[in-house]
């Protein structure tokens, strides 16, 4: 406790430019961290969470500068250091773990020599040491063969595997810090237990400090010794783990524990004929079936959530239904009528009943269209509305969507955030006046308070609008809080079926027991126990 | 691998394609240009009598689909016939000009290629700096000169002082030497016409990478700009610049008939052009058809070469 | 030493310009694009106000320029003297008034035909790009085929079957070009096709034109602008190439390719006539690719 | 693209008939061209010519030679049976003298002994027989056809008299066979092989890249032992004008012709080389087709001819490097020449008057321009179109391809540009181009009166006579005629100062009338 801190970060003020702008991003943030110990970092995106943690390697993005305040790394101000010297620590003395590993790996070379690069270049050891240095450290990482992964391309390497390679090409030369940003954010549930793990036991390994990065609490909870909790660029609190968790004083905190509770009651057991039944569904693309046989019923009202990790056939399932894959085997019907396999020769009543809603808000909405075309074009091909008509159309889906018209409804997709984004997206399926809404991943991508706010959204439009709901998605926590059924999809096979409540109560798959132990929860000794009890098994 | 082989094969089996396209299009062209050989043979001295001797003689007399087809069979016989101007195998006449064509494509292009990308780098490097601006500025006054006027500048500061021949004059005494010293301002004149939009397309690629996540990671990494740019940027930047380079290639082989001119080259391109006023239509297809094979050839080798470059296209999962 | 002074001249201009074009921006802009303008680079205001330029010149030309258009004066080759700023040319017309007019009828038949290219191209090559299929595949062997014939040649025999109309040699020109354009937009579309939106659409049940007019061009538009900076100046040297072939505008009418050709042995003597027209093409090109590259560099996001 | 016109330039003719054997004897003692050079001339050298033409299809077959790259190549590998000299005087080459029948239908040549080919065998006549045959006949393919036309019979009278018949008389016979498509080559069983480089000129071809190039050497059995005094010759094509003119002033080659007269005056500049013009029969011409609207009426001709400024051309087109034409094919050095017409001047109210005449107050007529018909031609048509609107004649100036130039454009639009080489007699140059029918009337003109006259003056052989039938033909054309001759244009050639020339240089073609390879040497 008494010896001085390895990173102390007082008054930091970092802008950001839009134009010749500077706006700040960073408010006056003190920080300390002391040598091997992990503070975790939370905060919606916004709140300036990689911002902070990149200032502390001294570096700032492009189009970002620090404007106050001082950053000491053990005795050497990152301020006022030169280039060459910053230089000189980064990947050496501090070392980056990025959020996705699969884009921050250089797709031109060899796991291999990216992480040889840092400690050759830095002069740390040759590359021969360095080799066997990173066998070892891919060991340790529990990757799978250690001596050849390395010398595979990024590509050839599955995420959860990338981000421990990459967790261990930041120890290459063994740094005092380590900033990890969201490593595990991008990875399914049950990879992510592997890395947390993977992570948390190297650092303490080696005794590194590190800054741990993420919006989700129950992670957070896992890896780190204290919290600090960030809103827009300011400090909400801060505590040791144990303490914030449970006893958090700001309200933002408390309101950000809160957000995993909101659950809706299960509805009613369904009747009548299904809006959607996929009969037997046999798909591909080329020689390959991505689904195996795959039946089950959507009705009014409803909320079906298909489940299962990357790869198993969620996103294709959806794909047959659109019509965007006309399956081999089996059929698709729409209130009690086989739709045409392929979307081309549906009808536009057929296309208009049935709307989807995409995980990248981003690649879903087209970037040069304001949001007034955006969503007033369904509603015009569909609805054939014109003029006054389809403004007050507009106008009203924007409202429904809890955004306010007049300061939206001409603005680009560039100008909103992640969360507005997709309520774009919702409004646009909306405008269609469907029956069923495929919603695929929708939350996956956002914070979870905002989350929270999409979830409670489609939730109160079915009930306004009666929806059907298909909805694909890895993450448990989300299908507890709205499903009404479950399906649960591996290798393009369905593996179990039935009522929430039923299924989460007594899954009778090991799968999806599987699937729901891995969920993270705000206990720290979670992690523990649960590889214990898989260790036991 | 294997990947590769049959794209290479589909390639050139498309390639035949554009070709037979190629010498369809060039025939039909040639036979709507008013006037035809025998008229341009005899020039303004012809009489209607000499001229349907000579038209006699040249078999002008065939109709279009007869003579087209009649070339064609030649052709995939490997044979591509007489000049009927000269009367001349058409590969006697095409030999060595060829060979000229393509050694002056080859000299420029090894002055060129390297200027330009490495120019390229460099302003990806300091971009928007005084460096990035002015290349940016040189180069491209450098190409919004025509051709034959960057050469007449080359030869009033050049070749009036002595220092380089305004003119290649071959012999069978001529060493590569010789020839390299010769022909340097053609080759300089192409390389100003081409680099500027190497250069450009280079520095393109490579800022469009600098975005990119990995970029940010190599910098985290410590890495110098130099060696983020070099080691981090270029190797995901090689398909377009590979794609440039090819087509200014094709270029520096199909499109240099004015520097022949000027420089009096005994290149391709005069000879073609020759051929085409003098309706001496064989020739014409013949050099069309080559140009074309160095056109498809190039890309076929620029994609080969980018799909070899990128692992994700080389090694799959 | 003159070519050094005019050198630190230039640069010095340049500067000059850049500003105080920068701050007339930035005064007279609509309120909505004052920020767009505040963060203009220097070399974009500067590339601007010399577009403005030159279509004020090509607009006003005839209350511009001093003489008429092919008004023959008086002797040829007259030094650079009042009336004559520019002196004369090789039949004695007035240089300064062919350039303005040079201005007017070059920059306009560039235009043209860059744009013609530019939509028969980009439309073609997007739709091929959506098709895909048999249509690409034809399409884009006829386009490889065309392009593989030397532009020249091709020009050349297209303009003799068609004549040297100034029509035609838009026309032809524009055919040319949109090759390379189709090749570019193609690729460029290829990229967009994948995106989710474009799915979006096509589960909507829009129609081809829709697709390519709407949803796919609008974010094909900044390589497509960069390479529309390259084309645009391009043609001034078709143009000039093509009178190297005897092909080319008729006269009188002044056009500055035609005005290099034909001035151009002047060079080999240190005369710097043909450098005016050769400038003029040189000025605008770079100024057009500097506002390109500005309105890529917003575009890309690319902050510095 | 080039296209110049069988015929050659201007010359006298001291009673030809009355002393063709005191010819012949000047023929024998002092060949033309040397009679008049001053020091006695040097022995050696290469001499290097670039050309302004040059096609990758020129080649050995004198049916189609038409550009001066050729043209030159092959005076410098053959003979003629006659050579225009420098002075324009007419020689005996191969055949060493002629007479004439009175009628001047029959003729004998007698044909010089001991002229050797480079292959190594001695001309006969049947080499000559066989020569000119190849263009004769129905399935002639040559250029020179029309020429040869009139010849009925040929036949050899011992190895050295060749006598030809004439379908009609023609006086100037001789002259014709001096056009340079009718070298004499080796025959074999009674036919030339065109392809072949063989001849008894003064060089032999070591190589030749058409379009390209071509390196002779001295032909060592040459029987002229007073010409073709340089060991070699190189002959390059350089179509580029800047090219060109470099080539000469880097010393890489030692002759160029057709400078480009933009530079000329700053090239003169230079003292290691000399500017080297004369002034022949070759004339630039915008022709008329007179059977059509509005050109049938000669009022709107002559309106139009009175329409453009002659001096401005000559100044502006050839830079001064030529003469003002008086829409007469026939030029100064003409021995017939009428030099008392009344001269068409530039005189917009004369037109405006003409137009008058003609029941029109303005006129529109477009006119058909292109590099290929002369050089120069473009602008001349626009300051033509410049000059005419002052007489209220509105021009459009259309600017065709120089690519099938003449076969799309010249006699196939009612107004167009063109040009002549010019012609060594009256007689020809009339019958070529204003004769009613002629092949190549490029103006469809026919008048009577000038019909008549031109059959008068071929058989007459008084001289005074002639004189005024050529006089009052060259009076009709002017007056009448259907084509506009603005000027006549010099011949430039830039001649490095180590080349020395004859005081008198041969005006007849460009570059000593295709004989500088014979003719010059170096000092």
């Amino acid at each position: 406790m008494e010896e001085d801190p390895l990173l102390t970060i007082t008054d930091l003020r970092i802008e950001g430019r839009s134009g010749e702008l500077w706006h700040p991003i960073v408010k006056g943030v003190n920080l300390s961290l002391r040598r091997g110990e992990v503070l975790g970092l939370i905060g919606e995106s916004g709140a300036g969470k990689s911002t902070l943690g990149l200032a502390a390697m001294g570096f700032a993005r492009d189009g970002c500068r620090i404007a106050g305040g001082s950053i000491d790394f053990d005795g050497i101000n990152l301020r006022t250091a030169p280039e060459a010297q910053r230089r000189s620590l980064r990947g050496k003395r501090i070392a980056y773990v990025a959020q996705s590993a699969a884009a921050s790996f250089n797709p031109a070379h060899k796991l291999i020599d990216q992480y040889c690069e840092c400690p050759v270049v830095h002069g740390v050891m040759p590359r021969e040491q360095a080799e066997a240095d990173a066998f070892e450290l891919y060991r340790r990482m529990r990757l799978p063969n250690p001596e050849a992964i390395g010398f595979r391309y990024p590509h050839q390497v599955s995420g959860g595997q990338l981000q421990r390679a990459m967790t261990a090409m930041a120890m290459a030369c063994r740094p005092d810090l380590i900033i990890f940003d969201e490593p595990t954010t991008a990875l399914d549930v049950t990879t992510q237990i592997e890395v947390l793990a993977a992570i948390r036991d190297i650092v303490r390994q080696f005794g590194t400090a590190a800054i741990y990065i993420t919006h989700d609490l129950a992670v957070v909870a896992q890896m780190a010794d204290r919290i600090k909790v960030l809103l827009r660029g300011h400090e909400v609190e801060e505590a040791d783990t144990r303490s914030m968790l449970a006893a958090p004083r700001e309200a933002y905190t408390k309101s950000l524990w809160a957000v995993r509770s909101f659950a809706r009651a299960e509805r009613p057991p369904a009747t009548g004929t299904p809006v959607v039944s996929v009969r037997n569904v046999t798909a591909g693309y080329g020689a390959v079936d991505v689904l195996k046989d795959v039946s089950f019923d959507i009705h009014h009202r409803r909320t079906v959530a298909v489940v299962g990790e990357s790869g198993s056939g969620k996103s294709t399932t959806a794909r047959v239904i659109t019509g965007l894959l006309p399956p081999r085997k089996g059929e698709v019907l729409f209130n009690g009528k086989v739709l045409p396999p392929n979307f081309k020769v549906r009808s536009r009543e057929e296309l208009r009943q049935c709307q989807m809603i995409y995980q990248m808000a981003d690649t879903a909405l087209n970037p040069k269209l304001r949001l007034r075309e955006l969503i007033g074009r369904p509603a015009e091909m569909y609805l054939g509305l014109k003029g006054k008509a389809l403004d007050s159309r507009i106008r009203d889906l924007l409202a429904l969507i809890e955004l306010e018209p007049d300061t939206f409804i001409d603005r680009l997709p560039s100008e909103l955030s992640g969360g507005q984004k997709q309520r774009i997206g919702i409004a646009r399926a909306l405008a269609a006046e469907p029956q069923l809404i495929i919603c695929d991943e929708v939350t996956s991508a956002l914070d979870q308070i905002v989350q929270e706010g999409i979830l409670k959204l489609l939730d109160r439009l079915q009930a306004e609008l009666n929806l059907a709901y298909m909805f694909i998605t890895h993450d448990l926590a989300t299908v507890k809080s709205i499903a009404d059924e479950v399906v649960v999809m591996q290798r393009g096979v369905v593996v179990e079926r039935g009522p929430k409540a039923a299924l989460f109560a007594e899954p009778k798959e090991e799968y999806t027991n599987l699937l729901l132990s891995s969920v993270p929860e705000m206990d720290p000794d979670w992690l523990n126990r649960l590889l214990a009890a898989r260790a036991g098994q | 691998m294997h990947g590769i082989w049959t794209m290479i094969r589909q390639r050139l089996l498309l390639g035949m394609l554009t070709l037979f396209i190629i010498s369809a299009v060039i025939f039909g062209a040639t036979e709507l240009l008013p006037g035809d050989l025998a008229r341009e043979l005899l020039g303004q001295s012809a009489t209607e009598e000499t001229l349907a001797a000579l038209r006699e003689q040249l078999g002008l007399n065939e109709s279009a689909p007869v003579r087209y087809w009649n070339w064609l069979t030649g052709v995939l016989h490997g044979d591509f016939g007489m000049s009927m101007a000269t009367n001349k195998p058409i590969s006697e006449l095409v030999g060595t000009r060829l060979g000229n064509t393509l050694f002056l494509a080859l000299y420029a292009a090894a002055l060129a290629v390297p200027i330009s990308l490495t120019l390229g780098v460099l302003a990806a490097l300091w971009r928007n700096s005084i460096f990035d601006r002015a290349s940016n500025a040189l180069a491209l006054t450098a190409i919004s000169f025509p051709e034959f006027f960057v050469a007449y500048i080359l030869i009033l500061w050049l070749a009036q002082s002595g220092i380089f021949p305004s003119m290649v004059r071959m012999t069978e005494a001529t060493t590569t030497l010789d020839f390299l010293y010769m022909a340097f301002l053609p080759a300089l004149t192409l390389t100003l016409v081409v680099t500027a939009h190497m250069m450009r397309m280079t520095r393109a690629a490579i800022i469009n990478l600098l975005a990119s996540p990995y970029i940010e990671m190599a910098r985290l990494k410590g890495m110098s700009p130099m060696r983020v740019v070099l080691r981090h940027a270029v190797p995901n930047a090689l398909a377009p610049i590979i794609n440039v380079v090819a087509l200014n290639l094709a270029y520096l082989i199909t499109g240099v008939v004015v520097v022949e001119v000027v420089f009096v080259y005994p290149g391709l391109g005069q000879l073609m052009i020759d051929a085409v006023t003098n309706r001496d239509i064989p020739v014409v297809q013949a050099i069309a058809l080559i140009f074309a094979c160095a056109y498809v050839l190039l890309n076929l080798l620029a994609d080969v070469l980018s799909t070899i470059t990128n692992p994700r296209l080389m090694h799959r999962k | 030493m003159p070519i050094l002074f005019s050198i630190v001249v230039g640069i010095a201009l340049f500067f000059m310009i850049g500003f105080v074009a920068r701050a007339l921006l930035q005064a007279f802009a609509p309120a909505h694009l004052k920020p767009t303008f505040r963060d203009t680079p220097l070399t974009a205001c500067f590339g601007l106000s010399v577009i403005l330029l030159y279509v004020v010149v090509a607009i006003f030309a005839p209350m511009i320029a001093p003489f008429g258009e092919g008004e023959v004066l008086g002797a040829q080759f007259l030094p650079w003297a009042s009336p004559h700023y520019l002196g004369t040319d090789k039949l004695g017309r007035d240089m300064l008034t062919r350039l303005i007019y040079g201005a007017r009828n070059t920059v306009g038949i560039a235009f043209a035909t860059t744009a013609l290219s530019f939509f028969v191209g980009s439309f073609l090559g997007i739709w091929a790009a959506l098709a895909g299929g048999w249509l690409d595949q034809w399409l884009s062997r006829f386009v490889d085929a065309l392009m593989a014939i030397p532009a020249l040649i091709l020009s050349l025999l297209l303009l003799t079957i068609f004549g040297t109309s100034v029509l035609t040699l838009i026309l032809v020109i524009a055919a040319v070009d949109a090759t390379r354009v189709y090749r570019l937009a193609r690729s460029v579309a290829q990229g967009i096709v994948v995106m989710d939106y474009i799915e979006a659409a096509r589960l909507r049940g829009e129609g081809m034109w829709r697709l390519v007019r709407r949803e796919i061009l609008p974010n094909a538009v900044a390589p497509l602008v960069a390479e529309f900076g390259l084309r645009f100046c391009f043609v001034f040297l078709s143009i000039s190439a093509l009178s190297f072939l005897g092909l080319g505008i008729k006269p009188p009418t002044a056009d500055w390719g035609s005005m290099v050709r034909e001035n151009a042995t002047l060079i080999t003597f240190g005369d710097i006539t043909p450098l005016l027209p050769a400038g003029a093409i040189a000025l605008l090109t770079v100024a057009v690719n500097f506002v390109v590259d500005w309105q890529l560099h917003r575009a890309s996001g690319l902050k510095e | 693209m080039t296209n110049h016109l069988i015929g050659q330039g201007g010359m006298t003719r001291r009673g030809l008939l009355k002393s063709s054997m005191a010819m012949t004897a000047a023929g024998l003692m002092l060949p033309a061209g040397m009679a008049m050079a001053q020091a006695e001339p040097k022995k050696g050298g290469t001499l290097r010519i670039g050309f302004n033409s040059g096609s990758t299809v020129d080649n050995y077959d004198p049916g189609v030679w038409d550009t001066n790259f050729v043209q030159v190549f092959a005076q410098a590998r053959h003979n003629y049976l006659t050579e225009i000299a420098a002075d324009g005087s007419l020689v005996g080459e191969v055949a060493e003298s002629w007479e004439a029948s009175s009628d001047a239908t029959t003729w004998t040549l007698k044909i010089r002994q001991g002229i050797t080919f480079h292959s190594g065998g001695t001309l006969t006549a049947d080499d000559v027989i066989a020569s000119i045959n190849y263009h004769r006949g129905p399935d002639s393919t040559s250029a020179a056809k029309p020429i040869v036309d009139p010849i009925v019979e040929m036949k050899s009278d011992g190895p050295n008299t060749v006598i030809v018949t004439l379908s009609g008389g023609n006086a100037d016979f001789p002259y014709l066979m001096s056009d340079y498509h009718l070298p004499i080559m080796p025959a074999k069983d009674g036919k030339i092989d065109p392809t072949s480089s063989d001849g008894c000129g003064p060089y032999k071809v070591d190589s030749f890249e058409p379009g390209i190039s071509a390196s002779l050497s001295k032909h060592q059995g040459y029987w002229k032992t007073d010409r073709g005094h340089f060991d070699g010759l190189l002959l390059l094509a350089l179509p580029d004008p800047v090219a060109r003119q470099n080539a000469l002033l880097t010393g890489e080659v030692d002759v160029i012709n057709q400078v480009d007269l933009t530079t000329v005056s700053m090239m003169a500049r230079n003292s290691a080389i000399r500017i080297l013009s004369v002034t022949g029969n070759q004339h630039f011409c915008f022709p008329m087709d007179t059977r059509a609207a509005p050109f049938n009426d000669n009022n709107v001709r002559l309106a139009l001819k009175h329409a453009l400024d002659r001096q401005e051309m000559v100044d502006k087109i050839l830079y001064g490097y030529g003469a003002v034409g008086n829409d007469n094919p026939i030029g100064p050095t003409q021995q017939y020449y009428a030099a008392d017409l009344p001269v068409n001047s530039y005189d917009p109210d004369k037109a405006k008057f003409y137009l008058g005449q003609a029941g029109l107050t303005s006129l529109d007529v477009p006119l058909w321009v292109a590099e290929a018909g002369f050089t120069g031609a473009t602008d001349s048509g626009t300051l033509y179109a410049e000059r005419a609107k002052a007489a209220g004649i509105n021009i459009t100036v259309e600017r065709a391809p120089n690519d099938g130039y003449w076969s799309n454009v010249w006699m196939q639009k009612p107004w167009c540009a063109s040009y002549w080489g010019g012609r060594a007699t009256c007689d020809w140059m009339f019958s070529t181009a204003y004769a009613a029918g002629a092949p190549w009337n490029e103006s469809y003109w026919d008048n009577e009166r000038f019909n008549t006259l031109l059959l008068q003056g071929r058989s007459e052989l008084d001289d005074a006579k002639r004189g005024e039938i050529y006089h009052e033909m060259q009076a009709i054309v002017s007056n009448e005629g259907g084509v506009v001759i603005p000027m006549f244009a010099s011949f430039v050639m830039g001649v490095s100062n180590a080349v020395a020339t004859p005081d008198v240089v041969g005006a007849n073609w460009d570059l000593d009338g295709f004989r500088a390879v014979e003719r010059w040497w170096f000092a």
